[in-house]
């Protein structure tokens, strides 16, 4: 009951000193009442922190006068209606993953951010910004592009059009007596892709097997068709380069590479590798597959292969990559992103290959660390070690359990079933049982996945930039982290581009503090009002 | 009888027909684009249209339609969005899942049900059974079937730690049937069985309890009774008589059943059609959706049917031309 | 003018009379009692849930320290301890009465009222447009209804308003299918023959002969579906497509499920589990009873 | 297995018409509002072979009789004084006893046939099953004596094998009927045999049921509201009102020579054929309705619609009192010639029922 | 004696036919139901102050054809004349009028008043219905009808019908019959429901109203004895068809027709010494969806031969105002089929 009133106090006696001041001296000069405001935000299906975190950024906004409709939305449909769909109504409070090519801010910068980009929510359209995105993505050399970002950041943080809230925290959550050396993979989220927690992981039992529980399935072994599940994909495919913490790629099944001019790149394979049948991977194979997804244009695969223009086999372990453009994100996209197929089983098949079954197929072959044995539809997915792999980890497979909720892969943990768990339980809980039980190990992992404010930019009030500036003020980044993701968020930085992606943020930009008093400053000095109950006005025209 | 069972036949086909055709629009009136399942990486919208006219989601939606009825009837649910295979094939091995607790869970919550309604409904009227047992079955039945698989997991599972509370057990590489035929298995479907059978233990108990209390009225069971024969005889007659009505809610019941199975696949990660009913829901994999309602619709349509035929063999008054 | 009067305060009684006699009754019956004591407090809860509720359901709770208040056991600040989120339990378990008594009974009306339309009109008429409606109903009921809620919730919004239409077009169908049942009997008594024979519109005999002589199972089916949409909301919002502006004790559930919770926590999931079942029993309680003590065959006639 | 059908019969054929002696029978039921006696002092007695009716309109209680000489009412009545099967008491036997006496000794003619047969059992089925109840024999044995009592009714011994919804009203009563048999009970009690039958079908049952008896000697209680019924076949007739013996006697002098108001309105109110060109009687009706059983009035419980009641009949209860051949419960039963004679014009009942 | 003025309702050729009824999809199909002939070629009519009565056993269409004078039914064919106007085909306002002057007393008085209404309601209902008179006007013939049926209006105004006894429901019912001033009564075994000691006094009633009101009333019943005391003429019908018609005292105490004589053998006597003979009709009544061919009793007609079972007797006048359907009483100078035999003996003479 303290807080309640406490709070309340607060809230008033914060907010009802301006009040006076303003209220008596603006009451006849009020403008249009600013109307109620669509919130949308992740509906249950992701988790209850979304809405909390919803909850509470829009406790704080109320104080400016404004009043919220909370509209919870499924992911599905929110990523088609809200993100694409250019359907934002108001406001919205959603999250991005930590996937590894976002460490690449192109996602931040352009995708999202750029005038025409599909993905552009917010509908915020600056040209001068637009041209630095487009500019930055030819910059092949990565002190100019950076010198491009930090500028295109400032310009992005003068307008703030829409504007990060929370770093996600993820968190891995491991059966330390059964296992060590289980590897901390951020700033990228442990389940979507970096090889490393699973792959250095040591058993300490006679229990070979990784059991990881999860609470989905992935739909497909065809790389050509799966999106939404890369990182497993990883484990039975290679792909030229992996990305590192640093945010700059290193070599995987490439051993190196290098810019023979702006479009062109030579790769060296490395000639070690085998497919899961016995097969040597060549440079034939590595050409086979590129032109053939340059060909067929995956939907899926269409964003990041978009600029290969081809390739070309130079000897048994060498190519080159032919670009349309100068691609600064190639190394950190495309080449993380290419899985290897093995020409000798797919070269003669007839059908649509982006639809091929190939588990019924029988070529669920790739070339990586591990093999596919079975899967069984939403009860797990069974994968052996590729014993010969250049990294082939120190176990002898790993099983992936598709559990459905967090109680089971709770217990799953609890009684020894599975020996790690990832995001898809609550990091609180994790954390919670990493505390609570000796034989479980909670690493925590900051990540650059971001949970952000969309605006409608198009649209009043938002379309007012003091508005935008009163609301990101009034924005409680720090009670978010806390109150909405548990403490497992931190506060997000400036701009547009986390801070968790290195050399790439901004650091100079000026940082925005949460004061609500100050915000309904901005607010008075713009000519907005206050009515008697306290609800906001625009200013008079 | 065979007239009858024509009539009934074409009157359920009309069901199936209209239902398929709700749903089919229910779905395509629905906000999302399925496409977005892949778009995190940013698809481009060449590549967005490629993938609609692969779906057969770009022409008017009475083109979809027509095509969608087309395909049905050679059997041809369409491709799941998310898996990429035949929705048919992705739906096949949920629902021998699902048959596994549905099926006995069924016939075991009937069977104890109605045996324990006997009971209930032969006690005296007002004792301490009668009042018990309408007070225990009552408040069961006002158990929301999660409230019930909650339950059954905090105490068995994750309290006493009898018995596992997730999925359906680790094959050990078992394929075929001997997936289903070990005790690990068997160990995994002691809960979700129970809670299947303890949701439908109430409603049959209850039914099968005003039946009899019902029958126990009759002249029939007087006569019955005046002819000297043990009361076990009797109630015998009275519980035969109480069937009827019993079968006349079961199948039909199954709407609101099929509803209670898929929470309890929820709860227990069991790798059910109810579940994955509601995962193509959330992802919009409409093919996966359609088909699973249109298979839970013939289910119950011939459910209905079944009851039918089972009422006038366990009813002789009825005659069906 | 007097004569009016007395006729119209006439009219209302006898309009009420079935309520109260109903009422009678249902409280000599010892089950029924305790239902309808059940549900009394429940309702009482509900219309004085914000001036009981000890905070605001959806205030984060802090340590002293100024932490959240995580996953706290019961203490005598609160009583049913908090959520993983830090939330009043007891806060969340006094509103969430609200929502489930809201749905229940607007739901419950709304489908007593359709289920009595359609009931009445199929079971009276027949032919043709009884053939018509009951084929409407085999195909609602072919619809499984917690897959059809969840499209439905999805394609409309998870709002109150929705749910309760969702529970309205779900549960109709087999209200229709008993009121057409009673009304067919109905319709066979000789009252109802007589003033077909004495020239009676249709109107008239159906509102003057056939709806006063089925109000009891319309209110028996009312009850019921109060339990039905109560339950169905439960389980809508258990699986995560409640209305999030309020809170409801699915939506506890569902929120104590997902973050893990379950086993830790009992005192997050038991109340609002122990509520729910309180709640939909008592309705069945009162259901049964009046079943019980209107079918003359189950009259227990000692 | 013909000698064991053989056997059967034979035990069957032996046995002996029973002697029913009911003596001060008082059945209370519970009741929302209190006790209601249904019955009370009924006493009659049965000569073995004869046949005794019981005759009464809806509500006196008849049933109930029939109910309690074979123990059939609920658990919420509760019954005392005694009902006497050759001198054992029925009402006062084990469960086991009663189980065996059910049927080998008294067995039961249904009011509704309609109802009285289960609908989901053939009624061969049926039949045997009330056989193999008592007499340790195979399926087939019981069956080969169902067709025989089949054929004893006149039904085609090949529609045992049909469901009670295949036959006809008369039908069903004539299974009924040979079902009774089964066991060739020494007492037959017959409850309503031929209500809500067609004339012509009444007849024929009531001619059958009749004939059987008359044949095999057994004895019989027949219960009904028809007057007309009863004086074709009963030696003894006893008349209750309101849960009570009012009249008994002789059949003949009951009807002929009342000495009981009510059995007086009851005949003249009785619809009668009478020869051409005679005049018809005026039809009398007695006015007013049967008492409240849970709160009965005092005094003669008929009082209140007797045209003769007098102040004496309204404060005290009469006793049975012997009156020519009969037992009388009136206090006025000397008067009997006199109102005799009042009862058969339509006037002295119809005062009354204007002055109600 | 039709077309006269004192004739209220006249039947000519009257059938009614039922078809069974099947649902959407098998109409769809063309699925063919059967026709249950309950009402198959009846002529009858009723003067005013007449009652007369129709007996047979169940299923024997007696029922139907009281409904099908009222209107209940529309007639398959045949036609209805009420005084000199057709009903047969009548809808809407007219069959509303109609309905009016015709009224129906049925058979259960348990169930055939609303136990929600009082008897004021119940009885006003009527007028209400067709708008007859303002709120005196209804309340003083509430009045009427109530002291005419021997139910003083204060006492019995305000009373539910639970409140009643068996034959003051009746009473009840012939009242609100009664308040429209019909000229026509169809009562359907009024009385079959009553206990013995109350029903003379509604057969009694009924003829006194008769006789006052100048009704005509339909007596419907198979109880016989019952009959014979109010009924001015009798007809017995047999699977749709009058197979015998006459005074009420000529129908009862000499029947001609073979299952007339059976059935009025079939009544019990009261007075034992009277010896009756005993009643053996073999077979059941034929289904009313298969008719056979011939006279419809032959089959269990002692006396039925060739003719019976192949040519259906038409109504012959045996004797002056006494009609009966039996080749017996096939005049001498008639003949139908000479190459069949007809039948001689009268079977149970």
């Amino acid at each position: 009951m303290n807080y309640l009133v406490k709070s309340v106090a607060t809230a008033t006696v914060g907010a009802g000193s301006l009040f006076f001041a303003s209220a008596a001296l603006s009451q006849e000069k009020l403008g249009e009442i600013v109307p109620k405001l669509s919130l949308a935000y992740y509906a249950a299906d992701m988790g209850p922190v979304y809405e909390q975190s919803a909850r509470v950024l829009s406790q704080e906004w109320a104080k400016l006068g404004l009043e919220f409709q909370m509209r919870p939305i499924q992911f599905s449909t929110f990523v088609s209606d809200i993100i694409v769909g250019g359907k934002l109504e108001d406001m919205a409070v959603f999250s991005v993953g930590a996937d590894p090519d976002r460490i690449d801010p192109v996602f931040y910068l352009n995708n999202i951010s750029a005038c025409g980009q599909r993905a552009n929510g917010s509908s915020w359209c600056n040209e001068e910004y637009t041209r630095l995105a487009e500019k930055q993505l030819t910059q092949v050399n990565s002190d100019e592009r950076r010198e491009t970002i930090h500028q295109m950041q400032e310009l992005f943080q003068s307008q703030i059009p829409w504007w990060p809230v929370t770093n996600t925290v993820y968190g891995i959550l491991y059966n330390s007596d059964k296992w060590e050396n289980v590897t901390n993979p951020s700033p990228v989220a442990a389940h979507e892709n970096l090889v490393d927690p699973w792959l250095a992981a040591r058993p300490l039992t006679d229990d070979r097997i990784m059991d990881w529980a999860y609470l989905e399935d992935v739909s497909t072994y065809n790389p050509m068709s799966e999106e939404g599940a890369t990182g497993w994909m990883r484990f039975v495919y290679d792909t030229f380069a992996k990305i590192g913490a640093d945010g700059k790629s290193r070599p995987w099944a490439a051993e190196s590479w290098e810019f023979t001019d702006d479009t062109t790149v030579r790769v060296t394979l490395r000639d070690d590798m085998t497919f899961h049948d016995g097969e040597a991977v060549t440079a034939d194979d590595a050409v086979f597959t590129i032109n053939k997804i340059v060909e067929i244009q995956p939907p899926t695969m269409s964003s990041r292969i978009g600029n290969i223009a081809g390739a070309t086999k130079i000897d048994d372990h060498t190519f080159e990559f032919n670009l349309k453009t100068p691609d600064a994100t190639f190394e950190t996209i495309a080449m993380t992103y290419l899985f290897i197929l093995p020409e000798h089983l797919w070269a003669d098949y007839e059908g649509d290959m982006v639809n091929r079954d190939v588990v019924a197929d029988g070529v669920a072959i790739g070339s990586g660390p591990f093999m596919f044995k079975e899967w069984r539809v939403n009860e797990l997915h069974d994968l052996r070690t590729h014993k010969a792999h250049f990294a082939a980890p120190a176990y002898d497979g790993i099983r992936r359990l598709a559990l459905g909720q967090a109680d089971a892969i709770r217990s799953t943990m609890l009684d020894g079933t599975a020996d790690i768990a990832t995001t898809v339980l609550p990091v609180a809980a994790m954390s919670d049982l990493g505390m609570q039980e000796d034989f479980l190990e909670f690493i925590e992992i900051p990540s650059h996945g971001t949970m952000m404010t969309w605006l409608n930019n198009t649209k009043p009030p938002f379309s007012d930039l003091e508005f935008r500036r009163a609301l990101k003020t009034a924005t409680a980044r720090q009670r978010a982290a806390i109150e909405g993701w548990l403490g497992f968020a931190v506060p997000a930085g400036e701009g547009n581009v986390p801070r968790q992606t290195g050399q790439w943020y901004n650091s100079d930009l000026e940082p925005v503090a949460f004061d609500i008093d100050a915000a309904r400053k901005i607010l008075e000095d713009a000519g907005y009002g206050w009515d008697d109950d306290g609800r906001l006005h625009y200013p008079v025209k | 009888m065979r007239a009858y069972i024509t009539r009934r036949l074409l009157q359920a086909i009309l069901v199936v027909f209209v239902v398929t055709t709700i749903m089919f629009f229910m779905f395509r009136i629905m906000p999302a684009d399925p496409t977005t399942m892949f778009l995190e990486g940013g698809m481009t919208e060449e590549a967005r249209q490629v993938l609609l006219e692969e779906w057969g989601l770009n022409g008017t939606i009475w083109e979809q339609y027509v095509l969608y009825m087309g395909n049905l009837l050679t059997g041809d649910f369409g491709n799941s969005f998310f898996y990429r295979k035949p929705a048919w094939e992705v739906l096949f091995p949920f629902i021998i899942n699902t048959l596994w607790i549905a099926v006995p869970g069924l016939l075991l919550g009937a069977f104890i049900g109605s045996a324990l309604g006997m009971i209930v409904g032969w006690a005296p009227r007002g004792g301490k059974v009668e009042r018990s047992g309408i007070l225990l079955a009552t408040i069961i039945r006002g158990a929301p079937s999660f409230v019930v698989g909650i339950g059954l997991l905090a105490v068995f599972s994750s309290y006493l730690n009898w018995v596992p509370g997730y999925g359906m057990g680790d094959p050990q590489g078992q394929t075929g049937l001997m997936r289903y035929l070990n005790w690990d298995f068997a160990h995994h479907l002691i809960l979700p069985l129970c809670a299947v059978i303890i949701f439908f233990i109430p409603e049959n108990l209850l039914l099968m309890r005003s039946g009899v209390v019902e029958a126990r009225t009759e002249d029939y069971i007087e006569l019955v009774r005046a002819k000297g024969v043990s009361e076990k005889r009797v109630a015998w007659h009275a519980g035969r008589n109480s069937m009827l009505p019993l079968i006349t809610w079961l199948f039909p019941a199954l709407a609101e059943t099929i509803a209670g199975i898929v929470v309890v696949e929820i709860v227990f990660s069991w790798p059910g059609v109810g579940r994955e009913l509601v995962l193509a829901v959330v992802r919009q994999d409409y093919p996966v959706a359609q088909a699973a309602f249109f298979l839970l619709a013939i289910m119950i349509v011939l459910a209905n049917l079944a009851a039918d035929l089972t009422y006038s063999k366990l009813d002789p008054r009825v005659a069906y031309k | 003018m007097s004569q009016t009067i007395h006729r119209s305060v006439a009219w209302v009684f006898r309009a009420l009379l079935p309520i109260v006699t109903t009422f009678r009754m249902l409280i000599q019956d010892r089950f029924a009692l305790w239902g309808l004591s059940i549900f009394g407090v429940f309702i009482i809860v509900a219309i004085i849930a914000p001036w009981i509720a000890p905070y605001d359901p959806f205030a984060p709770m802090m340590t002293e320290t100024g932490r959240l208040m995580r996953l706290a056991p019961p203490s005598s600040d609160h009583w049913l301890g908090t959520t993983a989120f830090g939330n009043d339990v007891l806060s969340q378990l006094i509103m969430g009465s609200r929502v489930a008594l809201r749905v229940g009974l607007v739901a419950a009306l709304a489908v007593g009222f359709i289920s009595t339309l359609v009931g009445v009109i199929s079971g009276y008429f027949g032919g043709i447009i009884d053939d018509i409606l009951m084929r409407m109903t085999d195909v609602a009921l072919s619809i499984p209804t917690l897959p059809f809620a969840i499209v439905a919730v999805g394609l409309l919004g998870p709002s109150v308003d929705n749910i309760i239409l969702v529970i309205t077009l779900l549960f109709w169908r087999n209200g229709a299918r008993i009121i057409r049942s009673v009304v067919l009997t109905e319709r066979e008594r000789v009252f109802v023959k007589w003033a077909r024979a004495a020239g009676a519109s249709h109107l008239h005999i159906i509102l003057k002969h056939i709806l006063p002589n089925i109000l009891r199972v319309v209110f028996l089916w009312v009850t019921m579906s109060v339990a039905f949409a109560v339950l169905t909301e439960a389980s809508l919002s258990f699986l995560g497509l409640g209305d999030p502006s309020i809170t409801s004790w699915g939506q506890m559930l569902n929120t104590a499920f997902a973050s893990g919770a379950l086993r830790s926590a009992w005192w997050w999931v038991a109340p609002p589990s122990l509520m729910l079942i309180a709640l939909i029993s008592s309705l069945y309680l009162i259901g049964r009873a009046y079943e019980e003590q209107t079918n003359p065959r189950l009259k227990d006639h000692s | 297995m013909s000698i064991e059908f053989e056997t059967l019969r034979g035990t069957l054929e032996k046995k002996p018409p029973v002697r029913l002696q009911v003596q001060d029978l008082c059945v209370t039921y519970k009741s929302a509002r209190g006790p209601m006696k249904a019955i009370s002092g009924v006493s009659f007695d049965v000569e073995p072979g004869s046949n005794f009716g019981l005759v009464g309109e809806s509500g006196c209680g008849k049933s109930t009789v029939v109910k309690s000489l074979m123990r059939l009412l609920p658990a919420s009545a509760t019954t005392s004084g005694k009902v006497l099967l050759d001198g054992n008491d029925v009402l006062a036997m084990n469960r086991q006893q009663l189980s065996r006496v059910r049927w080998a000794q008294i067995a039961l003619i249904t009011q509704s046939a309609m109802n009285s047969l289960d609908p989901v059992f053939t009624v061969g089925d049926q039949i045997v099953e009330s056989i193999r109840a008592h007499a340790d024999v195979k399926h087939a044995v019981a069956w080969a004596r169902a067709e025989e009592l089949f054929a004893m009714v006149g039904l085609p011994p090949e529609r045992l094998k049909e469901f009670p919804h295949q036959f006809s009203g008369g039908m069903r009563q004539r299974a009924v009927i040979a079902m009774a048999f089964s066991l060739n009970a020494g007492l037959l009690l017959a409850d309503e045999p031929t209500t809500a039958l067609d004339p012509i079908m009444q007849d024929q049952i009531m001619s059958r049921i009749r004939d059987i008896q008359k044949r095999l000697h057994r004895s019989m209680v027949l219960v009904t509201h028809d007057i007309a019924v009863v004086s074709e076949t009963c030696e003894r007739v006893a008349i209750m009102y309101a849960g009570r013996i009012v009249e008994t006697g002789p059949t003949h002098d009951v009807l002929n020579k009342a000495y009981h108001p009510y059995t007086m309105g009851l005949q003249n109110a009785f619809p009668k054929v009478v020869a051409k060109g005679e005049k018809k009687p005026p039809l009398i009706s007695i006015s007013g309705g049967v008492p409240d059983l849970a709160n009965p009035p005092a005094g003669c419980q008929f009082a209140p619609r007797c045209p003769f009641a007098t102040a004496q009949c309204r404060a005290e209860e009469p006793m049975l009192r012997t009156a020519g051949n009969s037992l009388v419960a009136c206090h006025h039963m000397e008067r009997a010639t006199e109102f005799r004679r009042a009862a058969l014009k339509a006037e002295t009942w119809r005062v009354e029922e204007t002055l109600q | 004696m039709s077309g006269d003025n004192t004739t209220v309702i006249e039947g000519r050729n009257l059938k009614t036919h039922f078809e069974g009824r099947n649902g959407l999809i098998s109409a769809m199909l063309g699925g063919k139901s059967e026709t249950v002939h309950a009402l198959d070629g009846v002529d009858l009519h009723i003067d005013k102050k007449e009652i007369v009565g129709i007996v047979g056993e169940s299923g024997c269409g007696k029922s139907t054809l009281g409904m099908t004078l009222a209107r209940m039914y529309e007639p398959t064919s045949g036609q209805i004349l009420f005084g000199q106007q057709d009903i047969t085909n009548l809808h809407g306002s007219k069959l509303k009028s109609y309905r009016g002057s015709a009224q129906i007393i049925f058979q259960d008085p348990y169930s055939s008043l609303n136990p929600r209404l009082t008897v004021e309601q119940i009885i006003r209902e009527p007028l209400n219905i067709h708008r007859i008179g303002n709120e005196t006007e209804k309340a003083a013939r509430v009045a009427e009808v109530l002291n005419r049926v021997q139910m003083p209006p204060e006492t019995y105004l305000h009373r539910f019908p639970s409140n009643l006894s068996g034959g003051q429901r009746q009473r009840v019912a012939i009242a609100r019959a009664l308040v429209l001033r019909p000229e026509l009564i169809v009562a359907d075994e009024p009385v079959s429901m009553l206990d013995v000691s109350i029903q003379a006094g509604i057969l009694e009633l009924l003829n006194q109203l008769s006789k006052e009101l100048d009704l005509a009333v339909l007596y419907i019943s198979h109880d016989i004895a019952t009959v014979g005391y109010i009924c001015d003429r009798v007809a017995v019908m047999y699977l749709g068809r009058i197979v015998e018609q006459g005074s009420s005292d000529d129908v009862m105490h000499s029947p001609l027709h073979p299952y007339s004589d059976r059935l009025m053998a079939a009544v019990p006597s009261i007075d034992a010494t009277a010896s009756r003979e005993r009643v053996h009709l073999s077979g059941e009544v034929p289904s009313p969806t298969n008719i056979p061919a011939g006279c419809r009793f032959a089959a269990r007609c002692p006396a039925a031969t060739a003719l019976c079972h192949t040519v259906e007797p038409e109504l012959y006048e045996a004797r002056p105002d006494h009609k009966v359907r039996c080749h017996l009483y096939l005049p001498e100078d008639r003949d139908l089929r000479p190459d069949l035999e007809r039948p001689k003996a009268h079977p149970f003479a």
